[in-house]
């Protein structure tokens, strides 16, 4: 039932904005609107009650394991909410003067310091506001320091096939052409293609290491050398640095330019789909070009914000304010409770969790993508096999997994990989967990066998059965009474 | 170790499982010459009660003066029950419903966030946000080229009433595609754009034009003939609103169609705003989230989420994303845009903000900022040294010149625990001393009168050092 | 599965206590721990995990219509809980000098005032924890009373049969003999009975009104002279001042003393259990008695505690600070948002709610135990013609309401009605609730007549099917592992 | 109208199904004379924006000075997700799990509660939960003496390094039931109770003996001793518990069975005391709550609410609330106790932090408050004019003798920011110019720097001020 079915014309049952409503009259009529919007008119226990028990119908991290390969979906820690939510934030107006918003802008500076530590990079701006956005900064930088260097030809960014949406999809944003650069079968770039493939035209390259193969680009001192010799710049995707941190840093891999998803590596909560941020590091050469609002210390140890003026070559602004301090913040906080020395156990009980789910996974008899090589912090199993036996997809298997109180991993991602399971457990889920999930896989195949029927009608036990997509799209129904 | 639950006793286990020796074996693939020394520039962790004092510590060293800050981020009050529902964690810490069973709650919530938002702004799509209004203003002038066929001139009319970080941002962001943003100058006597000057900045081929309302100023445009003249010259219009005043302002979707020829084409063809003040705390400037509607038939041309209501197998109401076929992450490269991660949670907050302000509470909210404003400027203007700049209705903020510094003004107010405006000298070089004032319905008459008593007290203590200085000049000149 | 399932030894994933130990070898061995405590060991997030998925397991009223007679259990607005819990609150410690505390203790002193003007009562103290203790509190006041006249030889406190458990079990608690006086079949007090049992040894008469049936005493002025003539004073159970509020007050009724449960007329949450709070009010004769800490104003404006000094008739404490804070601020909050004009919609809409569903119950062909009447804030059905006829019984009905989404409302309380629903909608609750709610009625009658069995194997929704409640008695498991 | 969902037609219809014409008429059973005015004492309504304000202000209008003071009520660092999850609405706004399919999920946390309450008392059942400390104890007494078949004394021997207010909150409770506490005093050199001074006390039958570990004063009891003692003369002992000490101390489960004779009826037959140290806020003083444990034999005399675990209809595991025989709902006039609402949300919130910290971390920290104490102490003792009153050891309380008037330091010491310990000299005014001091995980060592550098300034002022005086007064003498 929608919230506009609980309404009642006439409604008003909470005690939040004024009784009275003061007169407008000093407005010209034909700028004022005419009829009342047809939002709910419901009492606040209407409006709890629902909201309530619509949260109840979704899966989440704290309530299911959500293994969702790519996504890092790890434990957020109250902790870094509450603290974010303090009001001495809460409250602070983004226009403050800086010396009125030290104790806010203290956090930003060493937040940007310490990611820059985390990835090795020279300086970082945290305005980007998710991963996508990072991506268009650092593109954009790319494109700016070789226009500041009167190399306007160069019209083409790389991008391998393995590559998120987001990448080909920023490159366009950003004025670029994309040519994609073929995988191999083992999960590396394919390095003669990509010397094939760079030139005076190539502007850089935008890669994921660990990839979303789930394993780590071993030739990636070859791959820079080779972009960097052709005159492009290397763009580190940052989605998968919770597989590395602290074992290995994109700077030091030769990256000029990251950014890095802080709603994946640094715990800040998905949210059902946001707020993230998308921090973008840069090397040396592209300082100029970080996009603002940056923040500063001053020699008499004062904090605040670099301006247009303080930079001049800076790609500009990328949202009114300072990209999103709430969830910035967050991130702060989740690193000062970690610490340099959790930062590494990170990376380490990511692995040792993927690891572990892929020799599982490999001794039930599920084939794995890529079979002769570590894991990273994900790893693929392909369902093609079982597809093509019992008549399942791996949406199939997806489903079945819901009903057996799993979130379902990635499905059908990275596309070259067919019928394909995306799976990543991350460092904050115990060992019973990961059996239990891959119990269950072995109980769906053996259900595939047995009773193909069970999967296919998947899920029984959530509030609605399996959707009707192309209806979806085909009908369009995107508000009610519209 | 914190928030990890290993024991070692299953470390060993499962590295016996694996078939390695250690963890460090798990990563030898990775170049050991390349391998990264001890982050000595990350502190040590600590435990949630020290970080607990810090950051109160913190949180207390920014100011707590009373807030008369606006352009672009306003002060209201939240009921609790938003922000306690919106931190449960079943939506706090769920994914991007991919998995459509499994995100019911999400879904459906976006669905009614979407109805929602298309009542209050009377247009036909909404879809489920943008990042914030700046970079929604963006992706609307993205989607006008796209959108409008008639046109070739990727130029777009940018009055300078459109709040100017919005106009920095867009730029930033439409400016490696070619597009052109030409700035029309407003009326020095109102505060507002004039379709003279409309005129005047679009001879040619123009794409699409952007108003916003209220604009910058706080001042209202004439939207109903400015869209009407541009849906005549075949000109998308681009409304930039503040949704919680269009409680009670027309709202786009029905501005203009007033003339015989553009009744059918009625309404902006795009608006987008920044969601934050139906629901977000100001946070030091987010996240809050942009909204971006349009017209039904620019849908296609939408970038960002949009759920759909459809059925399950059984008939039974469902939701899903929908449309996705314009999205990155099955386009790639020709997607609408390359947006992936939105600003949910926000919007979470803000659907639940609504239904319980219901239509009423949201009017009566904006008509009390109104109310107060008023009052404030009265107050204010009454000073002898404060003037208001323009002639005209505002709504709930105010550009007032002052006869002193601006800077010098606002940090005496600070002083005083009154964090006085905007100082628009940088932005609006040619209102000399003008600074843009915003009241809300959080403001009270006392907290009106301090303003009012602080200003003049502030005035009086510039007149009189630049008196005593003058005397001393004089007297030296003696 | 419990928490102590999820348990591993060794395993400690949060951030929360010191990470060291500090030395105890100051303490002398003997008095040490030898074993640390059988706690379970979980992470962060598996204690997120499990505790959230606990919580789904309930109904509440945040989740569901909740028509528990006698309980009111209406919306607990969330802003008293956010307001309550701010930290100048929480961080207060209890014995910090009253100057000190001067920002709680004008919330009290004021709560104390208008719990005062909302019963008609010329003194109030916040002490007691719960209505039972408001109870104990107002006997042993009674006690204390004709103690201090030398009445030493009243040693009986009168109930009537409807009175709820706690009433009788509190008098024997403070020494008393309890002796029932029978209700009539229309809810009145059996005035002739009461005439009967009442004598020098009478010490009081414990009343609720509206009583636990339902409708308003309307001899009340009758009850209250025939008690007092006989030297006794009158007790008014406050557990139903919902149905009254601001249209008579008890003080106005005759009460000599009377306790209010905050967590139902002024809406502090239930809590699964508690805490609560039983304030009680006195008229003018028993002031001297009340229990402590109170609070009073002093001539300079400050706010105090009063102390035994001030009070030397006082009972004296029952508790070791000021009872329950937390919740006395959330009724504060709350009726400083109703304000005086909110005070009389509780009781008009409450009751309006009421007698709606005893109108529609009737019409619908259910049985009212009291048939003529006007209902107060609540009503009774009794099903012992469906017990009759179907063979299910009124706990049957209860237990398929569950599986349709209400809770169910009391049962076979009051123990003078067979087969008894008592039925309190609140006046939160929308018409369509308390219609849907009917309805459901409606269908379980129909079902009890067609297909009774659903009824004896309901619940069938739940997370459990009906439980063995003998089994739990006999076999007693009352901790994991003991 | 707040809180209120119904618009004016609902009402009219409403009452034509009722059947009246108006609200009014609903109440035609009561007596039209005795009706209420309005209530011009309780102030108009006000929006929650309002109340916001108002609390705001009234919330900062408490102290912040840094908490050295314990005395029965201590601030202890409490896990975020303690109270996010504990306020969540289903657990927050549920009743009593008498329905108790419909309330698995508080039925199975109690469960779980009592389950840990045992473990770390080392006792055999807990109940749900009393109000507070206090009033288990004096719950704990009237069950001491249901239970006691063996005595007929209602004598019970309560040493008074049992907190005061504790036993005066059990005086006001047993009072009535004809039950005499007797006193015992103290040992002036350690602070605790002498087995010689019980003995000297229990002249003829006592039913039963109060024992508080650590007691008032932070010193530690001899426990075993004692316990023995009583046993051997059936007597039996109801322990008095901070919890979180019992993760490090004896647990009152295993107290005593030192001798042959008591091995058979080791340990306190009893245990009361506070909650909250164990994830509840300081709170004003509350809630809290009591716990309450005991021996499997007295299971049947224990009050309040038991959790017990059974199975459904299929068979599987389910949880209901048991022994309800014992309770005032079925027993009525004869039943343990007349508590009905307990403390429940309170326990939600003790449960979910015990299970967070686990033993290891109460441990820690109940170690790191010994730690931090004896550095306070060691700090404070220093100082000339404070010394220790007792000697042994004491856990995370200390009572310290001044030489000079306490109330005068305490003051001196806020005026610092400092909330400096409990004056004694009401409760105990042989111990001179004596405080408790308290110092628990929370503070660090620069806080206790602090602190000693306060208390320092302040007993020097007050030498001088006093010198001066004397001064002045030989002055005049002169
Ligand atoms: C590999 C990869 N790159 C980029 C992104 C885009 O990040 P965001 O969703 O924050 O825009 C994602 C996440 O969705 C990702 O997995
Ligand atoms: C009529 C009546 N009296 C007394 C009580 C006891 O109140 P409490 O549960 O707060 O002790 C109740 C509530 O349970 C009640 O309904």
């Amino acid at each position: 039932m929608l919230i506009f079915e609980h309404s009642s014309p006439g409604r008003k049952g909470a005690p939040q904005a004024p009784a009275e409503k003061a007169s407008l009259t000093a407005i010209p009529e034909k700028l004022l609107r005419r009829q009342s919007a047809a939002l709910p008119e419901v009492s606040e226990l209407q409006a709890v009650r629902h909201y309530t028990r619509l949260s109840q119908k979704n899966f989440s991290i704290d309530t299911q394991f959500y293994p969702l390969g790519s996504c890092t979906m790890k434990y957020n820690p109250r902790a870094c909410n509450t603290l974010a939510m303090l009001p001495g934030f809460l409250n602070l107006h983004p226009l403050t003067p800086d010396l009125q918003s030290q104790g806010f802008l203290v956090c930003m500076y060493e937040l940007q310091s310490m990611l820059c530590e985390a990835t090795g990079m020279a300086d970082f701006s945290l305005a980007p506001m998710a991963g996508a956005q990072g991506e268009f900064a650092g593109v954009a930088m790319i494109k700016a320091y070789h226009s500041s260097r009167g190399d306007t030809e160069r019209r083409e960014i790389l991008v391998p096939d393995a590559a998120h949406g987001t990448n080909p999809a920023t490159a366009v944003m950003c004025g670029f052409q994309v040519t994609e650069i073929p995988t191999l079968d083992n999960g590396d770039v394919d390095i003669v293609a990509l010397e094939q493939a760079v030139g005076p035209q190539t502007a850089g390259l935008m890669l994921t290491n660990p990839s979303t193969l789930g394993v780590f680009e071993r030739n990636i001192e070859t791959i820079a050398k080779i972009v960097h010799q052709a005159g492009g710049l290397l763009y580190y995707d940052g989605a998968n640095l919770n597989a590395i941190l602290g074992k290995i840093r994109p700077g030091d891999m030769g990256f000029d330019v990251i950014h890095s998803n802080l709603h994946k590596t640094f715990s800040t909560p998905h949210g059902g789909g946001g707020p993230g941020s998308g921090a973008v590091g840069v090397a040396g050469r592209l300082k100029p070009f970080l996009p603002l609002p940056m923040v500063t210390k001053e020699d008499n140890g004062n904090y605040r914000y670099l301006t247009a003026q303080d930079c001049p070559q800076s790609i500009g602004r990328l949202s009114a304010f300072m990209g999103n301090p709430g969830v910035l913040l967050r991130a702060y906080v989740y690193m000062r409770l970690l610490g340099r020395e959790g930062m590494v156990r990170v990376a380490e009980y990511a692995t040792l969790n993927a690891n572990y789910m892929m020799a599982e996974a490999k001794r039930r008899g599920f084939t794995l993508a890529i079979d002769d090589r570590r894991a990273s912090h994900e790893f693929i199993i392909t369902l093609k096999n079982e597809a093509h036996e019992y008549h399942v997809s791996a949406m199939d298997f997806a489903k079945r997994l819901l009903d057996l109180g799993y979130h379902a991993p990635t499905t059908y991602f990275p596309l070259l990989v067919p019928e394909c399971l995306l799976i990543e457990p991350t460092e904050t889920e115990a060992r019973e967990a990961l059996d239990g999930f891959l119990d269950a896989l072995e109980q769906i195949r053996h259900e595939a066998e047995t009773s193909p029927e069970l999967l296919h009608a998947a899920p029984q036990t959530l509030p609605v059965k399996r959707l009707d997509e192309v209806r979806a799209a085909k009908q369009l129904d995107l508000a009610y009474n519209s | 170790m914190p928030f990890i639950p290993h024991t070692d006793q299953e470390v060993t286990l499962m590295l016996a499982r694996i078939g390695v020796d250690s963890i460090e074996d798990l990563f030898d693939e990775i170049p050991a010459h390349m391998r990264a020394a001890v982050m000595q520039a990350i502190p040590q962790g600590m435990s949630e009660m020290e970080v607990s004092r810090l950051m109160h510590q913190l949180a207390e060293n920014n100011t707590r003066a009373l807030c008369f800050l606006g352009a672009g981020a306003y002060q209201h009050h939240i009921p609790s029950a938003v922000w306690e529902i919106t931190t449960r964690g079943e939506f706090y810490s769920a994914y991007t419903p991919y998995q459509a069973e499994a995100s019911q709650g999400t879904l459906q919530l976006i669905y009614e966030y979407q109805s929602m938002m298309t009542a209050l702004t009377a247009m036909d799509v909404s879809n489920a946000s943008m990042y914030d209004g700046a970079s929604a203003l963006a992706e609307a002038i993205l989607m006008a080229v796209r959108a409008n066929r008639k046109s070739r001139s990727r130029k777009i009319l940018v009055p300078t009433t459109v709040n100017p970080v919005y106009r920095k941002t867009a730029h930033t962001i439409v400016n490696g595609q070619q597009i052109e943003l030409l700035e029309v100058p407003y009326d020095r006597a109102t505060g507002t754009v004039t379709l003279e000057q409309i005129k005047q900045q679009s001879e040619g081929d123009v794409t699409a034009l952007v108003l916003q309302q209220p604009n910058f100023f706080g001042c209202l445009e004439a939207v109903d003939e400015i869209t009407d003249w541009a849906h005549e010259n075949n000109i998308l219009v681009i409304a930039l609103i503040n949704p919680l005043t269009m409680s009670v302002l027309k709202p786009p979707g029905e501005w203009g169609g007033e003339t015989q020829q553009s009744r059918t084409s009625k309404g902006a063809d795009i608006a987008c705003g920044d969601g934050q003040p139906l629901g977000a705390p100001l946070s030091a400037g987010g996240p809050y989230y942009g909204l971006l509607c349009c017209k039904q038939a620019l849908v296609r041309q939408m970038p960002g989420r949009i759920v759909g209501r459809t059925v399950d197998l059984d008939g039974n109401e469902g939701f899903v994303l929908t449309l996705q076929a314009r999205e990155q992450h099955i386009r790639r490269s020709k997607a609408t845009s390359n947006i992936c991660t939105n600003q949910g949670l926000v919007v979470t907050a803000s659907t639940i903000y609504m239904a319980i302000m219901g239509a009423r509470g949201l009017e009566n909210t904006a008509a009390a900022c109104f109310a107060n404003n008023n009052l404030l400027v009265e107050k204010l203007s009454a000073i002898t040294g404060v003037n208001k700049a323009f002639a005209g209705t505002y709504f709930h903020e105010t550009v007032l010149q002052l006869e002193a510094p601006a800077a010098e003004v606002l940090s005496g107010l600070l002083e005083k625990g009154i964090l006085g405006g905007y100082n628009l000298s940088q932005d609006y070089p040619e209102l000399g001393n003008a600074i843009l004032v915003c009241t809300t319905e959080m403001r009270t008459e006392e907290d009106i009168n301090a303003y009012a008593e602080a200003m003049r007290q502030v005035l009086e203590a510039i007149a009189a050092s630049v008196y005593s200085s003058d005397a001393a000049m004089s007297a030296e000149t003696v």
